[in-house]
């Protein structure tokens, strides 16, 4: 197409000239910064882009991207980006969402648009806190959580949202974190690349409202501890001198220490293609676990399910074929009819 | 019981004008289907009509009992029909339950035909009768024939070797045989149906087919009837009729806007009674390019529409009271946002959950006022269920010419019940001109046609058009963000001026009946026929009265109130408790008087002209 | 700029009757915190007193930025007060982002205080301002007092060892001490305050009262100052006071309701603002048995709270507009099965999501008619933030004395704003009597209370009463589902004569000013000081005035149409497009005026006296 | 309590007067008559039983059930019994509702009232299709499934309700069938026994609309080759002969013939008290793959973890107990006060 021959778009050209107005040290300028510096690499013309929103925080994201946006209600991005992608498949649509608006509101939009695989990216912005509200635990805030309306404590068990994700049949799922600048676009981009439904955790510091939400998976001296770095024909293998490791026994998973008699070769090497859905639900699952690290990266990479829009509008271009295009005026004569004369 | 032997030998044939016939039985018996075939076969020989489906409730009865009832009541006649009729000359009913459900409706000395084998101890029980009705007189005052629809069908289809369930599903068409007979009407209409129909099973359409005949040779041979009736056909203006439901006609509808409009249709819905016909009928349309999204709910419905229409498609969504309430949030944003969207209100009884088979016009203050702070909206009303097609493009039309969302008000009543529809040609239907903007230069997301008010459709995908919609509110032509006083007062002031500006469209209303006179009857939706018919007969009588249906209720015709000061009476009847007449009353300070009926059933014509001698007399 | 050195040598003291203040400055800078030490403090000397706190929107700016800018107003005198005043005496601005936003509202020769530390360059810039105030003369209509706020208090605090960031932090108390000295006020109540809240940080607590005092002391040594105020105290009726905002008096309304009704007190509510609050408040009241629930979404928060009421609680819901709208089918559910429920709507500027943290009334229509079908609900609005806790009590013994959800309008100025609430003792605290049934002998789950029309409340877990509730139409007194035409019109003017009951318990109204005469203004919720001011203003020249504000919106005090009639003229001033006329011109078919401001602040007094002048003269 | 002195209840104390209005040969009476059976046998007394329902022919269950009852609206019945809980923690609360109900317009209820852990049973009657609006598809019904709104196949990949509840930390997880009633007996008592959140899919038929939705399990001849029942303790075993069994290999179920070699020790044992949630995902997935059987019974049974209406309780109970109960006088007067005289 005729874009292709214009000069390729920079980080510039998805900046908007509104002031960006989130907190001062906000871990949402990250994700901005990672998206706008993506979105030029992937080779598609500008006006292709749409980003739609629920509300919160992190749901501003549109207004700072120069490209189609869409800032909707509360909980409900997934199904307006659902409605636009049926009639409009070609769109590159990515949803950006917050803890609340994607899991509290709008879980049940979420849950349905991942059976269904609609062709969305969706960032989930999760700083396990309502931020635009000031400060409400959320459906990821650890229980026991104080926060404004639980100054006892939070009674609720959170999500893990990569396992609802996987339990909502979801055909990609990766985590990445605000601070790990690379590994963050790594990520954006090994999603931009998958076609069905993407569904990317991105864990985000609320500075202001939960600041130090992620500090064990982020702050220099316990991070490597901390985070296993998920990587497709990698072994697991963590720790400040990568001197830790991963095993698989069945469904068990076991942190091991490298060396004497234990070498890479024990260790579990990490298959995002893995057929089994409950392959990515057992490595969801380990963070739950004391002296278990918690796992970033691609966990489910499932490309060979048709995208919904794609089935869709096949549908009605299959019909068409066959049928032919629909003709109004035999339509309103369908049926059983009958003159009257004059 | 010997009504066949008493019977004399030569038979007459009355010409009436018009008549009232009801099949009613058990929701297995068929009513429906019966009802619909002598309908068509009526309208195809050119009556006027209008009928009444009576479902029963959301439910599923025991077979036999009174919830288990199912009616189907048509009128048809050779002069103009409006109702199906208040009362009914002509009642067949299958079992013990429907007999007692139906009889108030029968007029003294009307004709009761009854499968008499459907009677026994246990119907009785069934139908919670204390005594035989064929044996204890009760049954005097009418012309009853208690025929033994099971057994004489099962003599009929002998040789076909069914089981005696699949013969005894055919004595529906047993009646209506006799119902052909007793009304000289031809079969061949409901031949061609059922061959159609059971192409596949030619076995069960012979079945119905010797059904259908023996029925009808029954009365020849018996000469049950000592009269049979014909009802020529009426004055319809000329043209290719068919039958129609509102259901089928907003279908219809809203495909014709799309093909005129050059826009691809989006339908976002979750099934409710009685709005999923809608969606049952546009999902068959994909040849026309319709897509039809069932959501997850009615708020991904409608936000599934408003993303559809953002990417440029004709965007609706389709429900009923209690789904209309949930996408109320996300009607503030479709009217923030400015795009065009139409949200169909197929009413049903209500609070909550309540009647939902039956119908009533109980949601019009929510269309006009139940949103969250200032968020005006047009509002439409059909008056009858041929009308919704129209209705549907009307509303399409100024959806997009105003980028607007707009309500559509149908009912229960309306989206079941059928009339003769005059096909219209297609240079008969309104233009619906689209024009997306795909000039980059000074493009302003907000901008406004001064004649419109509306703001460009920028759907994405057109280069050097990209901008942020939001329902944050926003300063005027840039769409920006905006907190300030002033432009707050400005934009909610511009979205209403937005709606007024319609007014433009709407011709001003010519009563119909007397201009000027008595009384005034103001109505909307599908009161449409009683009150026609009503007026008529009042008028007939000498009274100066006038009638307004309005199509349009937000904005209303420009000179409604004008026209509202002609009359010494207004009157408002409404199937609600007070709705139209509460906004009348405020909007022009005019002592309209309401007269409301809340039972989940259409007005009848007797009850409005009681109404107005009582006014006028 | 060398005011310093032009002050007289010795300082006038006089006394005023009232003065007006605002403290803004970037979100950071902590004026909501200064505003409020103020407002205790001369709240504590005696003063009568309202306050508006203006917050920037719902987004967090960058710091220095015109939208981040916050601002703190307090109207305090010796007389009664019942508006934060239309403009200002003395404005304490912390940057040029802040002046900019806030000088329009300083009356002429009025005092300025700035800190000159914060109008450098970039200071000036992110201000988006062309030149420097401080030196472009644009100040020279007031008395301008440019002082180093940060520098002075670096000064002062220089021995504890603090940080810059720590220290300058603190410069908004030293702004607070100088304004003490201005108004001749003590600072102990801050004192106590800071060691209060610093307890764990005595160093911050050091920091910060070093700081007010060195404010304070600056004043003094420098006579900056030319004269200082003195407004003694008011002659508020006798009693103990705090100092209260809507949102607390709500919260603290709703638990005196659970206890004088013996009721656990269950609030299901989904964060959102101007709303938040109360379900903050309400988590702290654990040892008063109340539970509180932050559900998934505001569906389901009303849900639950219907769940909660089943089970025998004071079930509330709290919310804001765009949560109002979500729960609309909800409140059917709880309208068809008759439980007690309570509603709040705290306001705020629409439509969608719209201005969330700004003030407004647009809900009115949507709580009378939000619902689908016919779908009444008691409707009541507080006036004042103290009122809110009245409110609250009211809106409980409604619901549980009539067994129906009752909605509770308030506003996002009334939530925020705050007023000296005399507190009352505990036997000036209305009854709120409740039985549940027992006793199953001929227990019927919707037998009615002949004076109330309400259905028994029987719990779950209570032997021999076990019985189905539910939203489909209903049988009258069994509860069995009930289709038939005649019961569903019998039970929908029940439910309506049901809350149509409730005007037995609502008092005649009697208009405040003359009891017949010129105007009558009627109205509704927040507007009530800036009416009652404007009110008094214009009778004070004269003008034949009354003013009625209601309480109750759904029912009508028995008499309003009858007071309507006494006036010549009937206005309604609204902050919507008009709402609450509307309704009036409907019902009595009064010529009532609408006065509308739509700008998300509330009205000013000017603003009504010069509507009563354009209507009177 | 004195209830405990009267007559044991029986069957038909939990009947109603009410005229079941469910068509004849539904899956719903065999559901009804399971539950009236199993109450009485619990030892609780009738008037602590509550029924909370949405709407749906299934959500018709509470009219039939003489116990205290609640037909509540569309989807909300998790949410309404959630509030009930919560002040009545003594109750025994079931919840009744179908697969549109709690996972099309109701999902967002149910997957937050799992992962709060709320002490309810609920009896999710999935018929794969919406009944009381005559026969559109449900978000359970397979793909490509022509119904009354999808006449050319539904595009939609459908939920497996099992592994939604799993991904939503469902601490009980169990399936059953409408006709095989000894079993949907014993699984309704093991739910009555479970204190938390206790989710029951029953795979019920549809006569009228979606006739043999689970032939495939419930035909005679065919049912106990598609079918593996669950056993704590016992190996998976099935086919007409009892001859084949599941193996599991890591991650990897295998179906096996028992015989020459193979013997029941060499199957997968049930463990439903299984510590991992990954044993029951994986155990659920396996009905996605030819040649598997699908799993009925208990999936997953994990005791230990506080109900969510307990939590919330003993907060406001510890809270009294360390404050005392709350003054409504010093409440009034809390704060900086001020007197002003006569
Ligand atoms: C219908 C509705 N309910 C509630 C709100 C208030 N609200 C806005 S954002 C939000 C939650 C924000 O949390 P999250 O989604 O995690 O986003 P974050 O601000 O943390 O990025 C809430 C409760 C709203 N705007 N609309
Ligand atoms: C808000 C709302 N939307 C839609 C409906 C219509 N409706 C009633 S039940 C139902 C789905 C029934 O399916 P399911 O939950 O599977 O129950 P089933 O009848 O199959 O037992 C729908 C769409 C409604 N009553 N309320
Ligand atoms: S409140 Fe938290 S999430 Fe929101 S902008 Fe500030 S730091 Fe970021
Ligand atoms: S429609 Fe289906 S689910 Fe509903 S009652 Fe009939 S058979 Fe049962
Ligand atoms: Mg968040
Ligand atoms: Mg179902």
């Amino acid at each position: 197409m005729a874009t292709t021959t214009l000069p390729p778009l920079t980080k510039k050209d998805f900046q908007t000239d509104q002031e960006v107005r989130w907190c001062p040290g906000c871990g949402d300028y990250a994700i901005l910064s990672a998206v706008q510096s993506v979105f030029p690499e992937l080779g598609i013309p500008r006006e292709k882009f749409v980003v739609i929103s629920g509300i919160g925080c992190s749901s501003r994201f549109p207004y700072y991207m120069n490209t189609f946006g869409f800032h909707t209600i509360h909980g409900r991005a997934p199904a307006v980006a659902t409605g636009l992608k049926l009639i409009r498949p070609d769109l590159e649509v990515w949803v950006a969402t917050g803890d609340g608006d994607a899991l509290s509101i709008g879980g049940n939009h979420t849950i349905h648009m991942l059976r269904r695989n609609v062709g969305l990216k969706v960032l989930l912005f999760n700083n396990r806190i309502y931020g635009l509200t000031k400060g409400q635990y959320s459906p990821t805030s650890e229980i026991g959580k104080k926060t404004k309306s639980t100054p006892y404590g939070t009674a609720d068990r959170p999500f893990n949202p990569v396992s609802l994700a996987i339990g909502s049949e979801a055909t990609y799922v990766a985590r990445t974190v605000d601070v790990f600048m690379q590994h963050m676009k790594d990520t954006l981009k090994s999603a931009a690349a998958h076609k069905g439904a993407a569904f990317i955790e991105i864990l985000q510091n609320c500075n202001i409202f939960n600041d130090g939400a992620w500090h064990d998976l982020t702050e220099k001296e316990v991070r490597s501890e901390h985070v296993v770095q998920l990587e497709h024909g990698k072994p697991l293998i963590f720790g400040k001198n990568r001197d830790k490791g991963i095993k698989m026994d069945g469904l068990e998973l076991e942190v091991v220490q490298l060396g004497n008699g234990v070498t890479e070769k024990d260790l579990l090497i990490h298959d995002e293609h893995h057929p089994r859905a409950s392959y990515a639900f057992v490595l969801a699952h380990m963070e739950h676990r004391p002296g278990f690290p918690t796992p970033i990266g691609v966990l489910r990479n499932w490309g060979d399910v048709p995208r919904y829009e794609d089935v869709v509008t096949t549908q009605i271009k299959d019909v068409i074929a066959k049928k032919g295009a629909g003709d109004l005026a035999k339509l309103l004569l369908a049926g059983d009819t009958w003159e009257v004369k004059a | 019981m010997a009504t066949t032997i008493e019977t004399p030998r030569q038979i007459k044939k009355e010409v009436l004008d018009k008549a009232v016939i009801r099949f009613c039985g058990d929701s297995g018996d068929g009513m429906q289907i019966t009802g619909n075939q002598f309908t068509n076969t009526v309208a195809l020989y050119g009556n006027d009509l209008a009928t009444f489906p009576d479902y029963p409730a959301e439910i599923r009865a025991p077979a036999g009992t009174l919830p288990g009832v199912s009616g189907f009541q048509v009128q048809f006649s050779s002069g103009d029909v409006y109702t199906p009729g208040d009362s009914v000359d002509a009642l067949v009913a299958m079992n013990p339950a429907a007999l007692k459900m139906n009889l108030a409706d029968l007029k003294p000395n009307g004709i009761l035909i009854v499968n008499k084998d459907d009677f026994g101890e246990t119907d009785l029980r069934k139908a919670q009768a204390t005594s035989n009705p064929l044996e204890d007189h009760s049954l005097d005052a009418y012309r009853l024939f208690a025929v033994e629809l099971t057994r004489l069908t099962r003599v009929a289809l002998q040789e076909l070797g069914l089981d005696a369930k699949s013969m005894d599903r055919c004595k529906n068409f047993f009646a209506l045989g006799m119902c052909f007979w007793l009304y000289n009407r031809p079969m061949d209409s409901t031949v061609r149906w059922l061959d159609d129909k059971f192409s596949k099973k030619p076995l069960l359409a012979e079945a119905n087919k010797r059904a259908m005949k023996a029925g009808y040779s029954f009365c020849e041979a018996t000469e049950a009837f000592q009269i049979s009736y014909e009802i020529p056909p009426a004055h319809l203006s000329p043209g290719t009729y068919r039958n129609l439901s509102g259901n089928q006609a907003l279908a219809l509808g809203f495909v014709a806007a799309s093909q005129k409009s050059g826009l691809p249709l989006f339908q976002g819905s979750y099934p409710i009674t009685p709005a999923s016909d809608i969606l049952h009928e546009l999902s068959m349309y994909k040849d026309f390019g319709v897509t039809t999204f069932q959501a997850e709910d009615e708020i991904a419905a409608i936000t599934s529409a408003i993303g559809a229409s953002y990417a440029g498609a004709l965007a609706i969504t389709t429900t009923s009271g209690p789904g209309m309430a949930l996408k109320t949030e996300a009607m503030g944003l479709a009217i923030a946002v400015e795009l065009p969207l139409v949200i169909v209100d197929v009413q049903r009884g209500g609070p909550s959950t309540g009647l939902p088979t039956k119908t009533e016009q109980a949601d019009l203050l929510q269309a006009l006022y139940g949103r969250n702070s200032e968020a005006p909206i047009p509002v439409l009303a059909a008056a009858t269920p041929g009308d919704c097609f129209w209705m549907a493009m009307e509303a399409s039309r100024i959806a997009v010419k105003y980028m607007v969302p707009v309500i559509l008000l149908t009912d229960g009543y309306l989206a079941n019940g059928a009339e003769p529809w005059r096909i219209p040609k297609l240079n008969e239907l309104p233009e619906i001109p689209v024009k997306f903007v795909t000039d980059p230069t000074n493009f302003h997301p907000y901008s406004r046609n001064p004649a419109t008010l509306a703001r460009p459709w920028a759907i994405p995908g057109t280069p050097g058009l990209e901008h942020r919609l939001g329902g944050l509110e926003k300063q005027d032509v840039t769409g920006n963000i905006n907190y300030e006083p002033l432009n707050h007062e400005h934009m909610v002031r511009l979205r209403a001026a937005k709606v007024e500006a319609i007014v433009q469209d709407i011709p001003d209303i010519v009563p119909v009946g007397d201009p000027e006179g008595d009384l005034l009857i103001v109505a909307w939706g599908s009161t449409y026929g009683a009150i026609t018919a009503g007026v008529n007969a009042q008028r007939a009588l000498g009274k100066r009265i006038g009638h307004v249906h309005l199509r349009n209720l937000n904005p209303f015709p420009r000179n409604l109130g004008e026209v509202m000061q002609r009359y010494r009476h207004v009157l408002v009847p409404e199937m609600n408790m007070g709705q139209l007449v509460l906004v009348l009353r405020s909007k022009y300070l005019v002592d309209a008087q309401g007269f409301n009926k809340i039972q989940g059933r259409p007005f009848k014509q007797a009850e409005i002209e009681g109404k107005i001698e009582e006014i006028l007399d």
